[in-house]
């Protein structure tokens, strides 16, 4: 019997398998299709301040062996998740959920931050930095340490729960931004968010996607985010979600070697809507074929 | 929605680019004429979603046109071929509401649902008038299929090959007395179509580019007057009143 | 017909299809296989001041549509290329050859270049700067503005030729660093080098590039490229060769789209070794079927 | 070299993981036992090399065993299936430097180009003493296709299930006659058997993951007292007294 059991700080998951935010809704479409009990976590959709109607259309475009996505955040704001999402997540799933949360000011973080800090099924915060800081000229966040910092501290400043901050990985020096995130008081990352990308219509002559850029995910990105997730392990000591291309138990184990306590699973999902189901299922057999008693046992276990 | 393992038991050519395709599997997910499916290809990421022309109770019917490498494939699959399939995606048409003699507009491709569409139609004792464009009589398929089930058939080309010159706003000119539409096509025809003045209500079936095709994802919201919907799961039908271009 | 020419800046090639520095050599294993005549140019391997055995077993690993080198510039030393390659090459392709070139530091970089200058075939210097610096602690020229801007800087100050800027993808603002390069008199530049990358033998529990990270490459990472360049494409007025998972002839196009002048074809080479060859036949049914007589209005043309 | 693509004809189980593949195809490019084809496969982006066990003029023989999902693909094609193939690269084994009495030292897998070899040996008139190695006797193979072919033959198990307890090196050692061996196996055996005092010289197959397969890359080179050699161009052959570990 392979012990899946894995500890983000003090979240205790049953299983280090968690569908990513934007790629699992606030989990009722997936609801409909397997009991969401068998997953450690899952992290909801990107939630802002204010309603959000996204980018317009296309928003999607194929890439190999992945996508891009410009759906913009589209979401129905904090308080309509508070009110409607929320008693729905508690009928649907009964473990504890990470609230990914969007902003474009460091005000707008706290108070979205501040207002999930009472509701108990929340376990972790997942700060998302990939978004442009709308008083300093639209600059991401997440692509400079000092702005990464300030996200951190304003969010550990209005609460008690866990943050993890989600780091971009369209940065030279990841390292960098985690070691920020961590001084200034984070308990634990996420990484990575999608590598920008664009796609052009070779018919239109125009970029394929509305917004001209999107997010690349998918199983392309997967050896970027594994150097990430092990630069960044080599890095901080603090407790790291890893993700990106992630499609199958043994990347989760791959993630996992590289420095992972814990694995998001996004695109896959939607290629597949069975995805983490079938993860979760494959794991123990994954596990025992790689000697591993424990699943906990592998976080790091590349390294030195 | 269901998930489930499809055979493709024929391929047809219909046109220079156009195929007939008969998939058996479980259909049982699948509840109105209008939904679609979404279809795994080997080395594609994204899945192909795909209107279900008509479907029995262990059989789909889809009519594919070849736009690019994912289509191309996929007519290409030979017999025996298994594909991954969701099935009984999106609202479909509600075939209640229009009334006892609608309009049913198709253009190009998009004439694939409004064959289920029109049978059922049929079934359920409302006799529909159908109404197809095509760019050139060379480009048309599917008008014996139609007019086999019995109902009636007008066709338009662009280029006045076949029929009426023109599009399939002209031939809803012609039946004035028809004031409900069920529409698919690209764009440009269902907005033509959404500003005839003798419509009073009407069904338009719209693509987008999809993430998943079931609703999770948010890549095909498209804004209507009740607030983005998805064309995937609140969708593909939009109704009339609530369309925003 | 199509006119398949391009520029260059003062260099016309007679198409734009440049197989790409290290999955080409000197171009002796494809003169075996097909008339080298066919291209707009090859970019030799990156060559060093001194030879250089490159890095230990395993180099090479597979990842989702694409693959991780760690070859580690194994070349044979700027001597031995313009003593045994040089004369060579002449008797293999007739057109104009990129002189890709390596460098630990300042000094390194220029002497090699002021050795190339006199090599009437050499039509282009491509300063690849995703090398470690030797005296600034082994940090990447490319990931820093100012040093990029010194190698430009130090390289035209010993030549005439032409100098082409191949930067790194590694970066947060690759528009930052293109811009540094032209104020610094650069003649053009070249994008995208590799994305750093890794995997994990799950057997082994080890990475399974010995060097530990290798170079992303190929169609996993051609939406990261093709917004590189629209992105450079947008900063600086410069020839780009755009580079990055290209593998048909409808991929030249996106890139050239994006911004491109001439587009360089790296991995698609080692999977297929025809592959320049089948691009260059292909181009102009692509460009025909696109509307387009003279492929070098498709450069940029996706932009304003 | 020559890319060309070849038929799989049939591939037949031989143990739990190792399989025989018949393709049919030109084979004008292969010059030597020893050398290897470099196979492309749908949804994988670097071709996968196999060594060459035999071939004629229109056939190649492989025996291939299954370790990830590249070679799983590869084991189950289906008779017919085209397959993209580089053929007739590296130098191969040279069978005139190992005199009349050469010993043939083959470890797991390792054993597949040994079987070419010794059969162009024998009808070049060197009579080859062939040692083969597995874990346990039913992971042993093609020992009655090596009998077949009249050559002396050896076997050694680390089980003892099958012939002598142990490994190739021991077989070696009851044939000290055997001064010249021709190797091919996994590392650790390369190097046991490249320390064998009875050789006075040896061919070793080298395995290496490889980019191109066909000398661009650089990705495949490893140091030989002769400098660094590509083992996809330079070898997979390399020869006793280059061999650095
Ligand atoms: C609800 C719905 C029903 C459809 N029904 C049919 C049908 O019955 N018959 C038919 O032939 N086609 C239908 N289409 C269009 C069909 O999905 C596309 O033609 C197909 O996805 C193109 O794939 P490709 O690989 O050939 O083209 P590519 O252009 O190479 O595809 C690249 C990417 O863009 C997406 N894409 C391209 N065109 C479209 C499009 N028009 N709509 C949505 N995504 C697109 C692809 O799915 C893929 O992700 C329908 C689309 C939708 C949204
Ligand atoms: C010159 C040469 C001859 C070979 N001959 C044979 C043979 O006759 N029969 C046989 O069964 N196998 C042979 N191999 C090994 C065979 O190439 C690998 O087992 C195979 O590539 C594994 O692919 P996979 O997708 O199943 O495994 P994966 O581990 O999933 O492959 C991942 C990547 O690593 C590479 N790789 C993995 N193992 C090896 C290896 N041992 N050597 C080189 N690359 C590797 C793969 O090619 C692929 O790029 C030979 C290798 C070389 C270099
Ligand atoms: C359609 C889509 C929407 C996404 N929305 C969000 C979001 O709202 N917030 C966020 O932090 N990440 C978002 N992401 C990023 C994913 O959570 C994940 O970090 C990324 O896709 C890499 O993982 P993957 O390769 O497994 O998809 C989104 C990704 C996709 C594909
Ligand atoms: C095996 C290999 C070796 C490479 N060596 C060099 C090099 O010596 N110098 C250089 O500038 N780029 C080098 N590159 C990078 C390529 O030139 C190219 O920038 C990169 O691979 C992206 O293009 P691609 O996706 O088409 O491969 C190398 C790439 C590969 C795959
Ligand atoms: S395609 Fe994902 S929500 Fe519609
Ligand atoms: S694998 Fe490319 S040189 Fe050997």
């Amino acid at each position: 019997m392979v012990n899946l059991s894995v500890r983000l700080g003090d979240v205790e998951l049953k299983n280090p398998v968690i569908p990513a935010s934007g790629t699992f809704g606030y989990g009722r479409e997936y609801a409909e299709l397997y009991d969401l009990d068998i997953l450690g976590s899952f992290s909801w959709k990107g939630t802002t301040a204010a309603p959000r109607l996204g980018n317009p259309q296309p928003r999607i475009a194929e890439t190999a062996s992945g996508m891009l996505n410009a759906v913009g955040l589209q979401n129905p704001g904090i308080d309509a998740v508070i009110a409607d999402e929320v008693p729905h997540i508690a009928e649907i799933f009964h473990g504890p959920v990470i609230a990914n949360v969007g902003g474009f000011s460091l005000q707008e973080y706290a108070e979205n931050c501040a207002k999930l800090s009472d509701i108990d099924q929340v376990a972790i915060l997942e700060v998302n930095i990939s978004c442009p800081n709308v008083h300093a000229g639209g600059k991401n966040f997440g692509c400079d340490p000092h702005a990464a910092a300030e996200v951190t501290r304003a969010v550990k400043a209005v609460t008690k729960k866990p943050v993890f901050m989600k780091l971009t990985p369209n940065v030279t020096d990841i390292a960098e931004i985690a070691k920020a995130c961590a001084d200034a008081g984070a308990d634990g990352l996420c990484l990575i968010n999608t590598l920008l990308g664009m796609r052009i219509d070779l018919k239109t002559k125009k970029p394929l996607i509305a917004n001209r850029t999107g997010g690349l995910s998918g199983p392309a990105v997967f050896p970027v985010a594994v150097r990430m997730v092990w630069d960044v392990y080599e890095a901080v000591k603090l407790p790291i979600i890893g993700c990106g291309g992630v499609s199958s138990a043994e990347d989760v184990c791959e993630m996992m070697l590289a420095g992972a306590s814990a694995v998001e699973i996004g695109a896959a999902n939607l290629r597949d809507p069975y995805a983490c189901k079938k993860i979760v299922e494959d794991l123990p057999g994954v596990c025992e074929r790689l000697g591993v008693g424990r699943i906990a046992d592998l976080t790091g276990a590349a390294h030195g | 929605m269901k998930q489930s393992l499809f055979t493709l038991e024929h391929a047809r050519q219909l046109t220079a680019d156009t195929y007939e395709l008969v998939l058996s599997g479980d259909t049982s997910a699948v509840t109105a004429p209008g939904q679609f499916v979404n279809i795994q290809l080997p080395g594609k990421f994204l899945r192909r979603p795909i209107s279900i022309c008509n479907w029995t109770e262990d059989a789909l019917l889809l009519l594919v046109r070849v736009v690019g490498e994912g289509t191309h494939d996929l007519v290409r699959c030979v017999p025996g071929t298994e594909l991954d399939v969701l099935s009984g995606l999106g609202n479909g048409f509600d075939l209640t509401l229009g009334g006892a003699h609608p309009i049913l507009l198709g253009g190009g491709i998009g004439i694939a649902p409004l064959y289920g569409l029109a049978q059922r139609m049929l079934e359920a004792g409302i006799t529909p008038t159908v109404g197809l464009g095509f760019r050139s009589g060379k480009d048309a398929f599917y008008l014996e299929e139609f007019s086999k089930l019995g109902c009636r058939l007008l066709v338009a080309t662009e280029d006045g090959s076949l029929g009426t010159r023109g599009f399939v706003t002209d031939l809803a000119k012609n039946v004035p007395e028809c004031d409900y539409a069920f529409v698919c096509g690209p764009t440009p025809m269902l907005k033509a179509v959404h500003g005839l003045g003798q419509l009073t209500g009407g069904q338009f079936s719209f693509e987008a580019r999809m993430g998943c095709g079931f609703g999770a994802c948010m890549g095909c919201s498209v804004p209507t007057t009740n607030g983005y919907k998805r064309v995937c799961k609140d969708g593909p039908i939009l109704y009339k009143e609530e369309i925003v271009w």
